[in-house]
């Protein structure tokens, strides 16, 4: 007898109950939110287990010894495992809580990289990186008299890695960032072949999974890489709060970041020691009930299941892209659907996307529209912005149709 | 009235598609460019002078952005049209804003504005002052240069 | 006819009935929480806030133009100006939101720190620092090669200005730092004075108003300082975000600190120009719930008035010293009633801390035992850790006094 | 038997007030420090083996801290001793936790397991081998040397 394993389903129509923001009708008919890559709504689980852990579980974390502190540190280190286990870090003592995953990508930047870049070094992202896997590298470069080189893309925003050659032969390659789902166009990038890269020339190999860590399991042990940073706010948690996972060893050589309370071991006038992982790294009050709806969040996802996840987000784009093709003017960017994440971004020929946007929004459709904080890559694109429609669990075939319809209508009013 | 109809009414429409103004103005007496940074919309404005170095003689405008920032600096171009530059210098927000008469969030504020922080500059350029406090505010949220 | 100006005073009581935490009984008591100045309970007010935020307004901010964008957006920036306003900051462009107090901090002694200090600087703290405003700045001088003085403190922890005439000829004085209110002791600190010596040496002056915000009306203008930081957790608000306030003409010549999406005005590969204020200072997705949650909270706190608040707790210390007198062994630290804010600090001679606060919290009473994230302050009172009760808008003299039975009955027990 | 009772039972109070084993061991065959810097508990071990080099002959502790952590040290001076060196190295926390039979929360978990982390230490130390894998987590919360 023949086991067949096939994917879970999700029913987002079911699902869609979980989120109140849906609840609320403008003529009728609920919110098309297409722009969860941005970031995601909240389901009432997620909201309910905050508003239980201020109403019963809320102190400073650490250190107190009576009951409130002991339930909010229980429910913070909670946190931090259920974090970890979502990208199956070996440790939870690898697992460093931050703002979002901008802070832990520049976390790395400035605590590994102020000590350990300098001239002849060279720092490799990609043109199809976020700025926020972009900027701080470029930064961190300048300020040590280090090298910044990019990946370019090809038309289709797929990386062009024949480049790397070229790279290596700069200087030392010292780190290597790059972003797993790009945000603009949704490409599914090679992680395991750059750490591999990275790794063969002594580099560290840095994942920005902002966009792909809602969307897809996330392995940071079978990626090979040494850092990865994302989001609470992209998967369905509280904003205030993501999470940097990084390997040990590296994590225990590095410089703090932050400084300040319970980062510490010892103060004195003269000198200052460290805390054990991942305390060095968490200075000052966290965002300690945002952790627990963090936590909340991934168990939301899990229940759901990221196989299903993604496997409903691929159906959706591939539908979205057949109906948006029937669209005259219609100008499409980005892969393939087989290669992509739920993101689709495309222009009509003429039309600013702020117009786009804002007539869509009249129909109470909402997409994003602008250079999705990838410059770079709207100047290899060519275009100034593009219009981004993305979709997550509670995306239903409904709201795209309404984005096309929209679309038809945007064309009859300005083109 | 929809909220459609009032956003993109026609006049509006009218002066996206067939914007007057526009153009560029060679050895102009007053020019400034202007971009708002957020949604990429870019305008460059140029002035001429009638003899008397006050009046505006003619106001032209190139650029490329959204409906909003393309029609509201149209607009304005007709609405500035034998003015002279100091009145011009001091035209309040609100006249401009009414002359659109659409609703605008703080966004689109921006957009609709766009032009009009432009112009004020390329006046205040051409005489030497500087930009009033209220609009100072604006020209940090647009680059204006 | 004579205008009388009384303060206003605050009814504990009644307030109290606000904070869902003190709904839990055990043995028909609810906590007497004694720990604010770690952090504060959250009022219903705030929670539902944040929760109407999340359920109808929630979306990326900035950039989006559909509706919900723009409710997330104004939501927002009208917490930036509830912010400024509640400091009588000039103007909301300077008010840039944080983590924390702790990460407001570091952003100064980093974006500020690293290019402006160097061999022959003077970095300034005192002995009464929490370590987030003494370890940021002891780092970032051992950095730059500049040189990290502390003042020191008296017996009853309170600053040694005399000191100040030796610093000054230890090198050039670039950075003084000092907390307005200390978090051990609640010794509030002459922060005017402190500016007006940094600013006539040239240097500018940080104040970490974290413990004083919650607790007694601000006014950077006031206070002639260049930076300002405080927490919302400390004030009712959420965790997960905090303030910094900084004087324009220093943010605009600042290098920014965290980099990435929003605080940018041009990527190229080649280079990067920043934002304008406040956002070059606001990389990535912000605690944007937060920040609506903070200003809920800075309402709420508003609306009881910080002079009544003040004037509240003054009673209260004044109440505990007195009937903390009369137990037997107890070696009290800090100012008299009359120069410090709503907290107590004291060792019961030969008894532990944690196991006061242990057996105290049988009675579900929560004080804090530890050296507070001031380890420096501990050495010059000769002791490893104290005891800390704190008190704020919703404390009654009813739970002092279930301090001081506790204490006798600690002491019964270990003495 | 109320919280109370349970946390500050007759046995923790009279090993906190009465410590058996407190004092130095002049020449001690092993010996380590540990400190919990989360509260500022210290403890020194010091170890005597008998002639045989593996027998726990004498077995010493000097410090200072909370309740929890001192009773813990004391009880453990007396399940350790005349035990073999290896035996110890292996012993399993809850045999100690057993012994001391009150409920503990993590952070106090930690109070009550520093001598006996301690006391690995040192016998490792001694016999040349490394904290096995469970302990290295525990010495990592716990300042050991
Ligand atoms: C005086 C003082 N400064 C700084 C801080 C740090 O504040 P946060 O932990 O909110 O960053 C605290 C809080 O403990 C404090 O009391
Ligand atoms: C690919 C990618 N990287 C990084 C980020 C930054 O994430 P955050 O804003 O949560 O810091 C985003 C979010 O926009 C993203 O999509």
């Amino acid at each position: 007898m023949a086991v067949t394993t096939e994917t879970q389903r999700l029913d987002a129509h079911k699902l869609r109950a979980d989120f109140p923001v849906f609840e609320e009708l403008i003529n009728g008919r609920p919110v098309a939110f297409l722009d969860s890559a941005a970031s995601a709504q909240k389901p009432r689980q997620v909201l309910d287990r905050m508003r239980e852990f201020y109403e019963h579980e809320y102190a400073n974390v650490h250190r107190g010894v009576y009951k409130l502190a002991e339930r909010a540190t229980a429910g913070y280190e909670l946190a931090r495992e259920t974090a970890a286990a979502f990208v199956n870090a070996p440790s939870p003592r690898e697992l460093i809580f931050t703002r979002s995953a901008t802070e832990g990508l520049n976390l790395v930047a400035y605590a590994w990289g102020l000590d350990n870049l300098g001239p002849g070094d060279v720092v490799v992202a990609s043109e199809l990186d976020h700025h926020s896997n972009f900027v701080p590298w470029q930064y961190v470069a300048k300020r040590t008299g280090a090298e910044f080189r990019v990946i370019p893309t090809d038309a289709q925003g797929e990386l062009h890695l024949d480049v790397l050659d070229e790279i290596d032969r700069a200087g030392n390659v010292k780190i290597v960032a790059n972003n797993l789902v790009s945000n603009s166009l949704g490409t599914i990038n090679p992680a395991e072949q750059l750490s591999a890269w990275a790794h063969e020339r002594g580099a560290i190999m840095v994942v920005d999974a902002a966009q792909a860590a809602p969307h897809r399991a996330i392995d940071v042990q079978a990626l090979g890489c040494d850092f990865l940073a994302f989001s609470s706010h992209k998967l369905c948690g509280p904003s205030g709060i993501g999470a940097l996972w990084g390997k040990r060893e590296l994590l225990e050589q590095m410089s703090p970041f932050n400084l300040g309370g319970h980062m510490i071991r010892q103060v004195t006038v003269e000198e200052t020691t460290w805390g054990q992982l991942p305390y060095k790294f968490e200075a000052g009050t966290m965002p300690i009930a945002e952790a627990v709806g963090f936590a909340a969040a991934i168990d939301y996802v899990n229940g759901i299941g990221l196989d299903a996840i993604e496997r409903h987000e691929h159906e959706l784009v591939a539908y979205a892209l057949d109906r948006l093709g029937d669209i005259p003017g219609l100008i499409g960017y980005g892969p393939p659907a087989d290669r992509r994440a739920g993101i689709v971004s495309f222009n009509l020929e003429g039309i600013h996307p702020h117009d786009v946007s804002q007539i869509l929004d009249m129909d109470n459709v909402a997409i994003r529209g602008g250079h999705h904080c990838t410059q770079p890559l709207m100047r290899r694109l060519g275009v100034a912005a593009t219009n981004r429609a993305s979709f997550y669990l509670y995306t239903i075939p409904d709201e795209i149709d309404r984005l096309v319809e929209g679309l038809h209508k945007v064309r009859k009013v300005l083109g | 009235m929809s909220e459609f109809d009032q956003m993109y009414r026609e006049v509006i429409l009218d002066h996206y598609k067939n914007p007057r103004g526009h153009g560029l103005l060679e050895g102009a007496d007053a020019e400034a460019e202007g971009q708002n940074p957020l949604c990429g919309d870019e305008v460059s404005i140029y002035v001429a002078f009638g003899e008397d170095g006050e009046t505006i003689d003619e106001v032209k405008f190139s650029g490329r952005g959204c409906a909003i920032s393309q029609a509201a600096t149209s607009m304005l171009t007709e609405l500035v049209q034998g003015r002279t530059a100091t009145e011009v210098a001091g035209l309040s927000r609100d006249e401009l804003l009414d002359e659109i008469g659409i609703p605008l969030t703080p966004v689109r504020l921006k957009c609709a504005l766009l032009g009009l922080s432009t112009l004020k500059l390329a006046l205040h350029k051409a005489k030497g002052t500087s930009l009033p406090q209220e609009w100072a505010g604006m020209a940090d949220d647009l680059d204006l240069k």
